[in-house]
């Protein structure tokens, strides 16, 4: 599993040289292609954007989701499965097609070169919305109707108690999300079209060219890019695992 | 509340909470969608100044005779039937053993965490030297076995294995940690009860895991058959911007995206989305038939 | 709050209706038991007045509102569920403290609240545990707690006391009495418990099969059940049944004409059938042979065989005494039942 | 100071420019634009990198259809057919003399020509050339092969080595291209006939074939570029882009010994196809913007500009004048490795654009995967592409 | 099977002690009640039995063999858990099926032995639903049929009945002790209800605290408890405890030096405070003023006060008698205790 990783960060201090051709034996830790990298283009704005959008884009899609998910669980409406369906079917569609009619909407909102372009498209998402749906699913209908009587309405008890039930579902799906935006490559390329906006993966490009790539380079920056990832997951880490709290029965020993 | 029925007011009251993921995904996939699809009618289309010449279905004659199409199609067939059961078949055992694990838990499940955040170029890029008929790892182990090394990424008859490999690994994580996310949901008791009721380990995951898993299982597959089906990026980048050697990688999406961005078809592209699409909810229909069969009345709410 | 049901009708789905047409009125500020066999509808019927489910047919209506369709958090419900439902992830004292922030009381309030609540279910050391950490009867109290503490206009609790040890059970449920007196709440309160029931309820209803069988002051129910269902269910042990036509023999006294035309069954509650003593309250004199005696606490059990019966009493005193005997039946403790099981008045019994 | 500076930027005219330059070249880029807008004040370019050159492909796809294209953007002449059916771009005939365009490399010019109008104008050339590895040649008591012969030789010799004689590109469409060239059959002519099957074509492609059959040669595969094989340093030649010899040059190992050549010649004759990028002006936008985009090239093409970015990046000088300038001749004093490459100018060749072009190089890299992956004759394989291609420029006539 | 349970220590992580040295014998086919407050450890206990908990020091030895590191299926233990853990996705009848499938037991034999304890646990129409479907009392039926189905070696019951209402409670635990009496199965039985547990048990522990306060068949413990706690749980109602210091006067009889000097508390059972009628049994005589008298059922209460205490009483018959009078302490009934709780035997009285 690691293997790819750890070769990652060896390429990434390593020479061209030896990254063409992996003949050459190891000849010395090239730390300065970190600093190479990171002053071949304008890291530090993409790492603004990077963070801002994959903050700003994650949220939004936990919101969204949250909210559909527990309407689709939790209330009772007209148009329920269809609605839900119709949703789960949009997972279908080949995103690549869906590029240039979204540039039209978008510049045609005057979006294009700004944040909003980004991150307000992406703030639905319907894989999220249908983990958080099977999670929210599974809620024994007792809680809710216990905090319904306690006098919580919906949208106190979706906050209050729902969503604290779930941290564990949520944060897997949130962390799944913030890479996938984290790492999205083509979107943010297509609806900016200065350095102003430009996200990391957009900073990788810099060390590959129609002609060939700079492994090292390439490698250096591309831990650069997903490092706050894994501390991110670091963070939430604890998150994925139930609480004591939670738990109805754990064993002492065994 | 528990049976009532749906009405005018609670409708208007669920369609606030959904606005916001509805009028997105409106917006920015129905939408668009509805545009891209109907291209594939066009005909004689202009499709920088928008002319359209008539509508028809010759794209989808010119796809049902296109060679590179028919073996797109194939591609993408043995791919999914090569990736989907084993990565999600992997990732289960995965998710227990790390579920059940004492010791280093942690530190295993960011093991697996990491390929996630691995951005796909570097994966690939060391897929490309692991797979590397020369010094490849993977042509190592097939020395220790005794067997011919094999030029993974460069002979057709196995660069689509390659790719299903690759793809495996990629999937992997982000299987592991929602299934391992659900695992711990299930209530601890039922194990207990099933232990007491003499049940053995495997018994156990078939008459408790599984069953109680089986909505993220669902959902998991479901992802995985969506995922797979559009599979591009990894194509892309393990060989280069090819469609590996002789096209023996080449999968719809990939042949979407060559029709559209680069040979300038965007009727052709469109016609293949559609294909694609139903295809897509053919084979999610028939996930959730295989796997739905079994419902049951939940303490929980009646899924959709 | 008064509270009124009226023609309900409920089925669940895929199943046989379970309310049908039941209608019964709840005075404001009454407690009243709710009692019946597993599965006769109890916990609907609380489902049904705190909104959780909606009746097919028929009004719930609350001091003359109708709240059929109202939501739950209108209707002011405190309620103790079967299974707690407590939030898992909430400490004790936020499970507790819980209705009073909904109703957005300061924090320091809310948890002065809460601990004295806490303090009354004696479950003040729990405070800071998790309801995974806690017994099935810690659980239950914290539930109690919760239900109490936000001043409901009416209290549901569905066996609110199942799990606990007797001596607390009848502290909680002497608790559960003086607080709903002091606040006047209307009260409906699920148990299997007779003693529950007979020693706090203002009224008992007795629900079967989803059918009402006698909604009745505790004194009523246990001396004039409506039917031979309500005489059989209250009352521990059990009250004996006899066929009308094994005892007819035996009686001491004349019998009613329409009472001898219609009784088919004989009830006769086991402390009504004493070591024999003529005396005026006397309606029969029964053979019988003495099959067991045992104690359990301070009760003295005592198994004969009448006939085909085996009959328990708890009125015959430990003996030595030879095994064939005459038993006295009490008319007070002696019940008529037509063939529907409905109980025949016996009018003046003529010696 | 400061708030002067701002207004005579407000009055300037904005000239976008979208480029696919990345790294080392996108500076020296970033370079010229700013002394451009140093050197006058009318117009201010903006150059934005939009990654490699298919990413930038696909902005200008996307940015058309919803009419937010730039000024300027460096693309292939092969797209112009696609963009002037669209009715995306304007020619540059009214801004640049007659005089101006004659200065233009001819092979360079000829490709951004479209129904008699100049609608590109060459930016970042470059020719395929051939690299060699001194020292195997050396060994093997090789020269340095100048025909396609002595290259399959070069290949026998060093298969009995264990070597391999020749690395191409995944996309060695230019070498097959070249070989019917050299046989006096373009693939595709300029009045669109094609060639593919003819039987000198066929003949032409043989010995590569041959090569790619026998093992003397390899292509690329996965690693797309040749030069990696040929790094490894148990390569013997190399047929690549000129334009990778700067990453050749940062990537080979100290010891490594190697050199550039033309070319080899078939049957005599060589021909060489240019490829690389063109630049080209878009419609939209103020007149005062095109203005100042054309102005923004005519920069470029001074022979200063011209001799700084070919020097400094290993693009080839694109006009005439600035090849054959003192300084230039200089440079490839110093820098012996390009010398290869400048010298192919003369035998230089640019492929004919046509609607369906890029139709046709799929097809054609299905004849180069063929050969090299298949092993497909290459008679048959030149048939189907002689077929397919018809149709392409057929179905794309009407 | 007998088991063996010996100095078991065992602390739940962050809490204090609860078992600490914890040592008893269950014999060979026994069915032993565990009685103790909520929060005692019962469940606790269960667990360890179970193997879901491994003490932190201790042996649990089933035949003499150690199995206190032993897996769970090993162990062929029948469980019902307090909270019934039914398998939600199986229906009634799979969930009672299911440990004879993991038996490999044949489809049809299982369904029939299925079918059989659903009848037994009046299940039988419910077959066919899921554990969602069911009311409480229904469930803790299937955990009950689950529980029996496969003949363990050990049945453990936490509270198998406590949902359910009196007469089914009866019927049920009936037929508990018929089955265990059959196989011989040792049983444990969690239980509040005191009647379950004096009804049946041939042995009762009593917890409290964690500890075993005294372990003794059903007429011991009430009739010679060990110490003031088990006196006070087991009895319904409650005993009465008055400080011997208030009662020290009033004694008809002479008691020994050492129990006058020891006792500090007194405790007189409700049942053995009798209207005023001086017998060779008759320990003291209290003077006491009525303060009210009701009934439950078939059950005379009579509260009075004497000194500063309200005392209890069951064997004052309905009365309308003047306010103060004398009440008779039965020998049989009281009991005296020291400081620490522990009783003290009286020795022969002298009148
Ligand atoms: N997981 C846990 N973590 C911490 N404390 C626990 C945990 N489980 C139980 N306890 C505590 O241990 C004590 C004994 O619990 P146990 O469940 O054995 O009681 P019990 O006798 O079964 O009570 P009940 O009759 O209420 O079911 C209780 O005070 C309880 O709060
Ligand atoms: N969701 C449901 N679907 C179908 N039937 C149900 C459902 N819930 C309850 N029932 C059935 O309705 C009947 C009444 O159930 P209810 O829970 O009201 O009983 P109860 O009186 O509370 O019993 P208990 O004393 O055992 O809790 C039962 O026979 C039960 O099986
Ligand atoms: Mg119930
Ligand atoms: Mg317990």
């Amino acid at each position: 599993m690691l293997l790819p990783f750890i070769w990652m960060v060896w390429a990434s201090v390593q020479t061209p040289t030896y990254t063409a051709t992996l003949t050459t034996p190891f000849s010395d830790w090239h730390w300065q292609n970190y600093l190479t990298a990171w002053q071949a283009a304008p890291f530090g704005r993409y790492y603004l954007n990077s963070i801002i959008v994959a903050l700003a884009t994650t949220t939004g899609q936990l919101v969204t989701s949250i909210l559909a998910a527990f309407a689709f669980t939790h209330l009772r409406f007209y148009g329920r499965r269809i609605l839900f369906n119709a949703l789960l079917v949009t997972m279908m569609v080949p995103g690549e097609l869906l590029l240039i009619p979204n540039f039209k909407t978008l510049s045609a909102l005057h979006w294009v070169d700004h944040y909003a372009a980004l991150i307000i498209p992406w703030t639905a998402s319907v894989f999220m919305m249908f983990t958080l749906h099977q999670a929210f699913a599974a809620q024994p209908r007792t809680t809710y109707y216990a905090a319904r009587l306690d006098g919580a309405s919906d949208w106190q008890y979706l906050w209050r108690l729902l969503v604290p039930m779930n941290r564990t579902v949520i944060t897997a799906v949130g962390i799944l999300q913030l890479i996938s935006t984290w790492n999205a490559f083509m979107w943010p390329l297509i609806m900016t079209n200065t350095d102003r906006l430009r996200t990391l993966p957009l900073g990788l490009l810099t060390f590959s060219s129609d002609i060939g790539t700079n492994y090292p380079l390439l490698m250096a920056s591309t831990v650069l890019v997903i490092a706050p990832l894994i501390i991110i997951y670091l963070f939430v880490q604890k998150n994925l695992i139930l609480g004591i709290s939670q738990v109805k029965w754990h064993e002492k020993s065994h | 509340m528990l049976n009532s029925r749906p009405t005018v007011r609670s409708t208007l009251k669920a369609l606030l909470y959904i606005a916001p993921l509805l009028v997105i995904s409106l917006a920015f996939t129905f939408w668009p969608l509805l545009e891209a699809f109907a291209m594939g009618f066009y005909r004689h289309y202009n499709f920088y100044l928008n002319q359209i010449g008539s509508l028809s279905l010759a794209n989808f004659q010119f796809l049902w005779h296109d060679a590179a199409f028919q073996l797109a199609l194939r591609n993408t067939l043995i791919f999914i039937i090569g990736v989907v059961p084993v990565s999600i078949g992997l990732a289960l055992l995965l998710a227990l053993s790390l579920h059940h694990a004492r010791h280093f838990a942690k530190l295993l499940q960011t093991i697996y965490f990491l390929p996630l955040v691995t951005s796909s170029v570097a994966i690939a890029i060391v897929w490309r030297w692991l797979f590397s008929a020369e010094h490849g790892g993977l042509n190592g182990w097939l020395a220790i076995i005794n067997r011919t090394p094999v030029d993974w990424l460069n002979d057709p008859r196995y660069s689509l294995l390659a790719l299903i490999i690759v793809c495996i690994w990629h999937s992997l994580g982000l299987n592991i940690i929602l299934l391992l996310a659900s695992l711990q949901q299930i209530d601890r008791r039922y194990y207990l009860a099933a232990q007491l009721d003499g049940a053995n380990s495997w018994q156990q995951f078939t008459n408790v895991t599984w069953p109680l898993l089986t909505p993220m299982i669902l959902l998991v597959s479901i992802n995985a058959v969506i995922v797979n089906l559009k599979v591009f990026d990894q194509v892309y980048a393990l060989f280069n911007g090819s469609a590996g050697p002789a096209n023996a990688d080449l999968t719809l999406m990939y042949y979407l995206y060559q029709k559209f961005y680069v040979e300038d078809q965007p009727t052709i592209a469109a016609a293949c989305g559609i294909v694609l699409f139903g295809i897509t909810v053919g084979l999610t229909l028939g996930t959730l038939w295989v796997l739905r069969r079994h419902h049951y009345p939940q303490r929980g709410w009646s899924p959709s | 709050m008064e509270v009124n049901l009226k023609h309900l009708n409920l089925t669940y789905p895929g199943q046989q209706p379970l309310f049908q047409n039941l209608t019964c009125t709840l005075a404001d500020g009454e407690l009243v038991a709710l009692v019946g066999p597993s599965g006769s509808g109890k916990t609907t019927l609380l489902n049904v007045l705190a909104g959780i489910l909606t009746p097919d047919a028929g009004q719930v209506v609350f001091d003359g509102t109708d709240v059929t369709r109202a939501t739950l958090q209108r209707r002011n419900i405190g309620m103790v569920f079967q299974d707690y439902a407590l939030y898992p992830h909430l400490s004790v004292l936020d499970n507790i403290a819980f209705p009073l922030k909904m109703a957005h009381v300061k924090k320091r309030l809310r948890y002065q609240r809460a601990r004295q609540l806490a303090e009354l279910v004696a479950i003040t050391p729990q405070l800071a545990k998790y309801p995974a950490q806690l017994s099935g009867g810690q659980q239950q109290r914290v539930a109690l707690a919760r239900a109490l503490i936000k001043q409901p206009a009416v209290l549901l609790l569905d066996e609110p006391l199942s799990n606990l040890d007797a001596n607390l059970r009848v502290a909680l449920r002497t608790m559960i009495r003086r607080i709903q007196r002091q606040t006047h709440v209307t009260t409906v309160f699920v148990t299997h418990d007779q003693n529950d029931a007979l020693q706090i309820a203002d009224r008992i209803i007795v629900l079967n099969h989803g059918k009402i069988q006698q909604m009745a002051t505790t004194t009523e129910l246990y001396q004039r059940p409506q039917n031979q269902f309500v005489a059989q269910f209250i009352g521990q042990p059990r009250i004996n049944l006899i066929p009308m036509t094994a005892v007819r023999p035996y009686f001491a006294v004349q019998l009613a004409p329409t009472l001898l035309a219609n009784a088919v069954t004989v009830g006769i509650r086991p402390e009504a059938l004493e070591s024999a003593t003529t005396t005026a309250t006397t309606l029969a004199q029964l053979p019988v042979r003495l099959v067991a005696q045992w104690s359990v606490g301070k009760e003295q059990l005592t198994t004969v065989q009448f006939a085909q019966t085996t009959l328990i009493s708890t009125a015959v005193p430990a003996t030595t005494q030879p095994l064939t005997t005459t038993l006295a039946v009490r008319a007070n403790g002696c019940y008529f039942f037509d063939a529907e099981g409905n109980r025949l008045e016996m009018g003046v019994p003529h010696a | 100071g400061c708030g002067q500076q701002r207004t005579s930027q407000s009055t300037r005219v904005t000239v976008t420019f979208w480029h696919g330059m990345t790294g080392h070249n996108k500076t020296v880029l970033q370079g010229l634009v700013q002394d451009f807008n140093r050197s006058q004040s009318t117009y201010r370019v903006v150059a934005n990198g939009q990654g490699t050159f298919s990413n930038l492909q696909q902005k200008i796809m996307t940015a058309a259809k919803s009419k937010t294209l730039p000024t300027i953007a460096q693309t292939s002449y092969t797209n112009v057919p696609n963009y002037v059916k669209g009715g995306l771009i304007a020619p540059f005939n009214t801004d640049l003399s007659a005089k101006e365009l004659a200065g233009i490399q001819p092979a360079f010019l000829k490709a951004g020509q479209y129904q008699g109008k100049q609608y590109a104008l060459p930016f970042s050339k470059s020719v395929r050339i051939m690299y060699y590895n001194q020292r195997l040649l050396k060994q093997l008591n090789l020269k340095v092969p100048t025909t396609w012969k002595a290259v399959q030789h070069v290949g026998q010799v060093a298969q009995q080595h264990g070597l391999t004689g020749l690395a191409l590109d995944r996309a060695y469409l230019g070498e097959l291209n070249d070989l019917a060239h050299a046989a006096g059959q373009p693939l595709v002519t300029t009045n669109l006939k094609v060639n593919a099957a003819a039987p000198q074509t066929v003949d032409a492609v043989q010995p590569l074939a041959h090569m790619l059959k026998t093992g003397t040669a390899k292509t690329a595969g996965a690693d797309n570029y040749g030069n990696v094989r040929f790094l490894k340093g148990r390569t013997v030649l190399y047929c690549g882009s000129s334009a990778a010899l700067g990453l050749i040059q940062a990537s080979a190992p100290k010891n490594f010994q190697w050199g550039t050549t033309q070319t080899p010649s078939y049957q005599g004759q060589r021909a060489n196809c240019v490829a690389g990028n063109d630049l080209v002006r878009f419609k939209t936008g103020t007149k005062a913007q095109r203005q100042g985009g054309a102005a923004f090239i005519k920069y470029l093409l001074q022979n200063r500009q011209t001799i700084r970015w070919a020097t400094q990046t290993g693009y080839l000088p694109v006009t005439t004048a600035a090849a054959t300038t003192a300084s230039y001749q200089r440079y490839l004093k110093k820098h012996p490795k390009f010398k290869a490459a400048a010298s192919e100018l003369k035998t230089s060749y640019t492929d004919p654009a046509f609607l369906g072009y890029s139709q046709y190089l799929t097809a054609l890299q299905t004849t180069a995967d063929d050969l090299a992956v298949k092993h497909v004759a290459a008679a048959t394989t030149l048939n189907k592409l002689q077929q397919t291609t018809e149709t392409i420029i057929k179905t794309n006539q009407n």
